[in-house]
């Protein structure tokens, strides 16, 4: 490794980092309100990036507009599976909001090779070129979306911090009871809480998926991805979150560059194991008991 | 030799010094009265004794130092409690929430379950005798097929009871066995103390019900933000004005 | 009557907590439950908010029966609740927690008003209002979970166990805080343990017992009885 | 039926035209399975030939299951209509049956043994080095004909299993067509080197040794190999990695058409300038897609993105009617039924694998979608047995793509 | 993953209402004969064998991943685990040439050892945590497996796993054939669960449930709950690495891929379905979802959607899975008969 690979592998981390804990954000979110693993989340991911891709490709379409109808459009359909179906397995055993997750992985991905079609799709750019940054090369289409996410994790701060729903949401995360004492209608929380998590997988999608490119069955992976980062960053924790998702991409940058893919991935798994061992909530967690 | 001796006990929680230098013994054969007003620490010594939280100090049982160990290595040493929240296998049936407590005193090997051997089925036998022998003991003989979850609160407590009776102990640790219970339960409670110190089992007991406290106890422990502020029997403890004024709040004074 | 409780029963599962309690609570009043744990104090008090929902029973409040109501349509009526253990969302600032009590209030100004009412009263609050809740000291909370449950605007404030774990100092002060509720006109449904203190605020009290009433009076009648304190004491 | 019309019916509001073709696919894989069901009870009034696909349709490689299982069923029926399979004068029908395998070998296996054991079927079909590999586990032992799109795993090719085909031409083939092309377009000293990417698997292992042995045939100095995790969603640290080596060139195989233009991007992105070769699975609309006006000097064997002969046009149209769908790959796959029909004929037969396998080592189709088809391997493998054809070479310039050359492999002499 | 496991089980008939062990009995010794009569009754189709022993695979899996679960944890790791002994067998057999009866055992033993080793550390996190931890391992097990290409084939697996023979003079037995490799998989299968449903059924099934149940409660009358979630967790790892093995010289190939996250999905999918409190839980419900996935292959692309489908609607609809459908029935009929 030479020394002048640093600042590529610190400025690709970075911004890989900012979209997995994009997507990681909204599990999280959905976890802390409703104590459930929604583990179809990547499917959100998924159908999001397919929005926007027939938004932009098909009927040619703005693309930010497309980003935030795409974003609507996943937000509705994550509060109506939460009303359809996961508010039935609410206060349940865990396990069984795991086993509709997995269901919905089955559902959405392989109706998504049928509806879609099994193809590689690209989503068309909306910006070509790039400027080196100490050396590190970053294309514009890169730093757009990192700003993007790294701004809309702020925005979700503030709105988490500032808004009155956002109030109710962590209030209803900490302590739904106390909650309903304050006029807060948890259930209410819980569908919107569902929803902008879902749409915040969708926004990834639409990201990632511009940045790459798209198939039906990309879900699973980002599932596994935010799954990955939740854990270690702790359940339910935003800045855990947004630590553990640079941290991936960190090692996904860093070690892959410097040794190799194969290692980099066995890697993520040992620190994250590690991580739990040392911290069992993982970095900024709770023990929910 | 005392039952239970703690020397300078502590528990700290973060910057808040839960129990304080707190020293106690308790002899052998004896019923001793923890009280105090909510939050004095009470329920926090019974977790630092049983191993449940870390303190510092020390804590012996017969003159063995117990501090430190895990809380089914202190079990083991003879130092069984309850809790403060009915605490049972809510799933399984009552007579199995005891045998499971009678795991600690009876012959197990992993080998000799799976393989069934005559000698583990004899364990098993003379385990559910045991067990029947302490629901009957405790007045649950009939319940004994029931799941525990569908007891009523009484009843529960009753069983928690029972779990901790079935580990042998020297001493047993109630937290406020009888809360929640009416007149009547409450007095079958007090009798079954009564009758489980007659077994030479002592008692440390946490209770809010004071006359459970004032008819049972030989001593009576009073502590107040982590510290004892008072020792000595009932009679003693009702003329003490430090305890009117912790446990019957300022007013008390005014009255 | 500005509340009216008849015979309601809960039930957790099939263990039957309140066994067909009636009360009653006039404007401008407080009234008091009092008895040992497990009575179904509580029990009573989260009926009337919402959280639980009897088995059995109907509760008046200013004439409508809230009986089933969600906990933040009663809330919307004006009936808050301090729930037992001040029950602080401790991850939030002080401020934060005071905003949500008035969740259901939308009018940035009654807001500014509520909170202004509020670091009046327990000035110690406007000092720490950007301190996560959870960092305060017990009486602190305390006054946190008062001050939000004002923040919602109530007519009726249920208090379940306010001097629990606090040093005498602090009790007064609570003690002192509720008078002064009572005497801007509201009216208060006070759960204790701490019977004296409890009788003394008390326009009226309930002696509870395993989920039933077992004596109820004016306040000053309880106090000088006997059986109250037998009941406490059992000497 | 109820789910596949409640999967089809978002699409009405966007393209109605694509819906009903969609709904003509869905059908036709249901009328496709419904025969699978009630196996060995069909009508017997013509003889007919029943051939197995143990593919993946679903899971992530169904892209590929799901065209080779297009151009069986698409053959079948064109065979079909056209009077069959003439055997010694007698008229076979065609069969086709159909099972999932997800991908996954064991899966594979399963669907095979159905196939074989269940459904008595002699002459199957695969699709990717996992299917396969479950699936020789089966046939090879059970005297069954298997045609495969798989490379790699040599060891389970040649003199030890005669009734195993691999029609799709691996890199190693298509090489002998687009390096050399590569030679002649950018001049042989510009292409000294080469270094290779490829998915941290079995295909990519596969492929990484095809690639080898080109390398060494040709004399270009490898630079070495890496390998991405399927996980892997950012391509940059991987490109920036291989680009320290200087390669002349890039040859991303097996890599699927969104990893390689994710490749593309960041190579171009990180200033590197050569050629990117990405033979075996690539596909030139994705890479336009992903990565637009910077994709340059790619080059991709072996697909006619856009139909130029008679038949090429025929056979797009009758996807397109029959599917919804068409894709170049799709097309590749679709000469494989029609060398089997030859095999039958030529062999006089279709009760004899045996003998059918003989035939079909000698069947040459003149006009495919690939052009030239025929069986060769004999000296690599000691069997005709691995299926080479036309090679159509796209070359992708400033985000367009054009196709630039069309030979049949040079194999060399010992091949 | 210890989230109110007494709400299932309450769901489940607690113990209190539960059949009589003499009924369960017979059910099991009905299940098994029918096990032991089934290639007559299927007439020996050989496709028909392969997904009884497939299933004997899937029951062998679920079972020992539901053992973990009796302490309230979910693991998967067990699909590393599996591999352990999958691997260890199979590069014995390719390459010293010992035969399954002695790969088979050291697989065991092998993956034993890891077991006890990782829980160490492992068995300090919690619930979900632990599911994420667990998970960490069984990745590592595998992608370290397929690093090792040298040693173990990489990504492109081992082949020619030949399957055992037994030659004992007059009884001849070569497990190459589908019929001997059936009994073979279902006799190993059949122990396995007897196993679990003995240990279950004795003391140390009482200590697990009743760590599970209550872990505060467990510690405080004598129980070492960690010494029994190692044993625990380490027994349920030696039974996958069994079954890895018997998997390993049946499908005559592994590759790492073999041993992927999905094969613990199935098995949890498998758990869930069938119910959680029994044993039969697992067993019926690794049968049956694995008899519906085989079934619905023919349906192509739709294979996938359907097994979706039919997951969320068992979990939606039949709550506590397969094994409360006794107890349904019995209500259903006590409720009839009643009014």
């Amino acid at each position: 490794m030479s020394f002048d690979e640093i600042p590529q592998m610190l400025v690709t981390g970075l911004s890989l980092g900012l979209m997995y804990a994009l997507i990681a954000i909204g599990l999280t979110l959905i976890f802390g309100v409703m104590r459930i693993v929604q583990y179809g989340h990547g499917e959100m991911y998924m159908l999001g990036a397919f929005f926007l891709y027939y938004w932009t490709a098909k009927w040619g379409l703005p693309y930010w507009l497309g980003v935030a109808a795409s974003a609507s459009v996943i937000f509705v359909l994550g509060a109506i599976l939460q009303q359809t179906l996961f508010q039935a397995v609410h206060g349940r055993n865990i396990l069984y909001s795991l086993a509709i997750g997995m269901g919905l992985i089955f559902i959405f991905s392989s109706g998504g090779q049928i509806i879609f079609g099994t193809t590689v799709k690209g989503i068309p750019k909306f910006a070509t070129g790039g400027i080196l940054v100490m050396g590190g090369f970053l294309s514009y289409e890169r730093i757009v979306i990192s700003i993007v996410s790294a701004s809309l994790v702020v925005g979700l701060w503030l709105f988490l911090q500032k808004t009155r729903t956002g109030m109710a949401i962590r209030a209803v995360s900490e302590d739904p009871e106390t909650s309903a004492l304050q006029g807060i209608r948890t259930r209410q929380i819980h569908w919107v809480a569902f929803g902008l998590g879902s749409a915040l997988a969708a926004i990834a999608g639409c990201l990632m998926g511009t940045l790459l490119s798209i198939v039906p069955t990309m879900g699973f992976v980002a599932t596994i991805k935010a799954f990955m980062i939740v854990i270690m960053g702790g359940l339910g924790s935003i800045p855990g979150a947004l630590v553990g998702g640079i941290i991936l991409g960190m090692i996904d940058s860093v070690v892959t560059t410097v040794i190799s893919a194969d290692i980099a991935i066995i890697m993520s798994f040992v620190v994250i194991f590690l991580i739990l061992v040392f911290r069992p909530s993982g970095l900024f967690g709770q023990q929910w008991t | 030799m005392h039952l239970l001796e703690t020397r300078n006990l502590t528990v700290r929680f973060g910057g808040v010094t839960a129990i304080d230098n707190l020293s106690l013994t308790v002899g052998e054969g004896e019923i001793r009265g923890l009280i105090g007003p909510n939050g004095a620490g009470k329920t926090t010594f019974f977790n630092a004794v049983s191993g449940r939280y870390p303190s510092s100090g020390e804590i012996r049982v017969r003159d063995h130092v117990v501090s430190g160990l895990k809380p089914n290595e202190i079990v083991a040493q003879g130092l069984a409690r309850t809790f403060q929240h009915v605490t049972l296998f809510k799933s399984f049936s009552v007579l199995k929430n005891v045998m499971a407590g009678c795991h600690l005193r009876s012959g197990y090997s992993f080998w000799g379950a799976l393989l069934g051997t005559p000698r583990t089925r004899q364990n098993e036998a003379d385990n559910e005798r045991r067990a029947r022998e302490i629901l009957d003991f405790v007045g649950l003989g009939g319940l004994a097929d029931e799941t525990a979850a569908n007891l009523p609160h009484g009843l529960q407590r009753a069983v928690g009871i029972a779990v901790a009776l079935a580990s042998e102990p020297q001493m047993l640790m109630l937290d406020e066995p009888c809360a929640g219970m009416n007149t009547a339960e409450t007095r079958s409670m007090s009798d079954l103390i009564r009758r489980i110190r007659g077994n030479g089992t002592s008692i440390i007991l946490i209770e809010h019900d004071m006359k459970v406290i004032m008819g049972i106890c030989d001593q009576i422990t009073v502590l107040n933000f982590g510290t004892k502020i008072a020792e000595g029997s009932p009679e003693e403890i009702l003329r003490n004005t430090a305890v009117h004024k912790a446990y019957l709040g300022s007013a008390a004074d005014a009255s | 009557m500005l509340l009216e409780i008849r015979n309601i029963r809960v039930h957790y599962d099939k263990i039957e907590a309140v066994k067909g309690v009636s009360l009653q609570l006039g404007k401008g009043e407080i009234v008091t439950l009092i008895g040992a744990n497990g009575a179904g104090k509580t029990s009573i008090l989260k009926a009337i908010s919402g959280l639980v929902r009897p088995s059995a029973g109907e509760i008046l409040y200013d004439g409508a029966d809230i009986t089933r109501r969600s906990p933040s349509d009663i809330v919307a009526r004006g009936i808050s609740h301090v729930p037992e253990g001040r029950r602080m969302f401790k991850l939030m600032s002080v401020q934060d927690n005071l905003r949500l009590g008035a969740y259901l209030i939308r009018d940035s100004k009654v807001i500014a008003e509520g909170l202004a009412w509020v670091y009046e009263h327990f000035p110690i609050l406007k000092q720490k209002c950007n301190q996560l809740a959870g960092q305060l000291s017990g009486g602190q909370q305390q006054m946190v979970a008062i001050g939000r449950a004002m923040m919602a605007r109530p007519r009726v404030i249920l208090m379940d166990e306010p001097s629990l774990g606090l040093a005498p100092i602090i009790v007064d002060e609570i003690a002192a805080i509720i008078t002064t509720l009572k005497q801007s006109g509201l009216s208060i449904v006070l759960v204790e343990q701490n019977a004296h203190l409890a009788l003394k605020l008390a326009d009226r009290g309930f002696v509870l017992e395993t989920g039933s009433v077992t004596l109820s009076g004016k306040s000053a009648d309880l106090l000088g009885n006997p059986e109250v304190i037998r009941a406490y004491l059992g000497a | 039926m109820e789910a596949k019309s409640n999967m089809a019916a978002p699409r009405s509001s966007w393209r109605p035209s694509r819906r009903t073709a969609l709904k003509a696919g869905a059908a036709s894989l249901i009328g496709l399975s419904a025969p699978a069901i009630i196996s060995g009870r069909a009508f017997s009034a013509p003889k007919t030939i029943k051939i197995g696909g143990a593919v993946p349709l679903s899971g992530p490689v169904a892209y590929w299951g799901i065209s080779t299982m297009q151009g069986f069923v698409d053959g079948a029926a064109v065979i079909n209509e056209a009077g069959g399979v003439v055997i010694n004068g007698e008229p076979h029908m065609l069969e086709i049956i159909n099972y999932d395998t997800k991908g996954e070998t064991a899966d594979a296996r399963a669907a095979t043994l159905r196939l074989v054991e269940q459904d008595k079927v002699k002459y199957v079909y695969s699709q990717a080095a996992a299917s396969t590999v479950g699936m020789l586990q089966v046939t090879e032992p059970a005297g069954v004909l298997s045609i495969v799109a798989c490379w790699g795993y040599l060891k389970l090719f040649g003199k030890d299993y005669p009734l195993h085909f691999r029609a799709e031409m691996s890199d190693y083939e298509q090489g002998f067509a687009y390096i050399p092309f590569m030679q002649e377009h950018y001049g042989k000293d510009s292409l000294k080197s080469a270094a290779f990417i490829g998915p941290d698997d079995q295909d990519g292992k596969d492929c990484n040794y095809s690639y080898q042995r080109l390398m060494k045939y040709y004399s270009i100095e490898d630079k070495g190999s890496e390998y991405f995790n399927w996980e892997d969603t950012d391509f940059y640290p991987i490109v920036a990695k291989t680009l320290r080596t200087t390669p002349d060139f890039i040859v991303t195989s097996p890599t699927p058409p969104g990893i390689t233009g994710s490749i593309v991007k960041a190579a171009r992105e990180l200033g590197y300038k050569g050629p990117i070769a990405s033979p075996a699975a690539s596909e030139t609309k994705t890479i336009l897609e992903v990565v637009g006006e910077l994709a340059t000097d790619v080059v991709l064997p072996v697909t006619n993105v856009d139909p130029t002969t008679p038949s090429q046009v025929a056979i797009r149209d009758r996807f397109m009617k029959r599917f919804g769908d068409f894709n170049a790959l799709a097309g590749n796959y679709s000469w494989w039924i029609y060398s089997l029909k030859a095999a039958f004929e030529a062999a006089g037969t279709a009760d004899d694998p045996k003998a059918v396998a003989e035939a079909l080592g000698n069947v040459v189709l003149e006009d495919t979608y690939c052009g030239k088809v025929a069986w060769a391997g004999e000296k690599s493998f000691g069997v005709k047995r691995q299926g080479v054809y036309d090679c159509y070479t796209t070359l992708i310039e400033n985000g367009k793509a054009r196709l630039a050359d069309v030979r049949f492999p040079a194999l060399p002499a010992d091949y | 993953m210890k989230v109110e496991q007494g709400t299932a089980a309450a769901q489940a008939d607690g113990k209190g209402n539960a059949a009589p062990p003499s009924l369960n009995r017979y059910a099991w010794a009905a299940l098994f004969a029918f096990t032991l009569a089934y290639p007559a009754a299927v007439s020996f189709d050989n496709y028909l064998l392969h997904v009884g022993i497939t299933i004997a695979f899937n029951v062998a899996l679920a079972a020992s991943m539901w053992l973990i679960w009796s302490l309230g944890l979910v693991s998967f790791a067990h699909a590393g685990f599996m591999a352990i002994g999958a691997y260890t067998s199979a590069l014995l057999l390719t390459k010293l040439g010992w035969p399954m009866w002695i790969g088979m055992p050291l697989g065991a033993i092998l993956a034993g050892a890891a077991a006890v080793a990782i829980s160490l550390p492992l068995m300090r996190t919690r619930a979900v945590y632990f599911f994420m931890a667990s998970w960490s391992v069984g990745e590592v097990i595998k992608r370290t497996i397929a690093y090792f290409d040298g040693l173990t084939g990489g990504w492109n697996g081992v082949f020619d796993i030949l399957p055992p023979t037994i030659d004992l003079g007059p009884i001849q037995i070569n497990f190459a054939d589908r019929i001997a490799y059936y009994y073979l998989a279902v006799v190993i299968c059949a122990i396995i669960v007897l196993c679990i449903y003995r240990i279950n059924d004795s003391r140390t099934g009482m200590i697990h449930w009743s760590i599970s149940e209550n872990e505060l409660l467990a510690e405080h009358i004598g129980i070492n709950v960690f010494k029994h979630k190692v044993i625990g967790f380490t027994i349920a790892c030696v039974f996958a690495a069994v079954t890895g093995a018997l998997y390993a010289h049946y499908q005559t190939f592994i590759s790492p891929k073999s041993f992927d996250i999905w094969k613990s999905e199935f098995a949890l999918v498998h758990i869930i379905v069938g119910g959680l409190t029994t044993v039969g839980g697992p067993v019926v419900g690794a049968i049956s979802l694995t008899v519906i996935d085989e079934t619905l292959r023919a349906t192509g692309p739709f294979r996938v959607i359907l097994f979706g489908v039919i997951l969320i609607a068992t979990v939606l609809l039949l709550p506590g899975g397969l094994e409360t459908i006794p107890g349904r029935i019995r209500r259903a009929l006590r409720g009839r008969k009643s009014s």
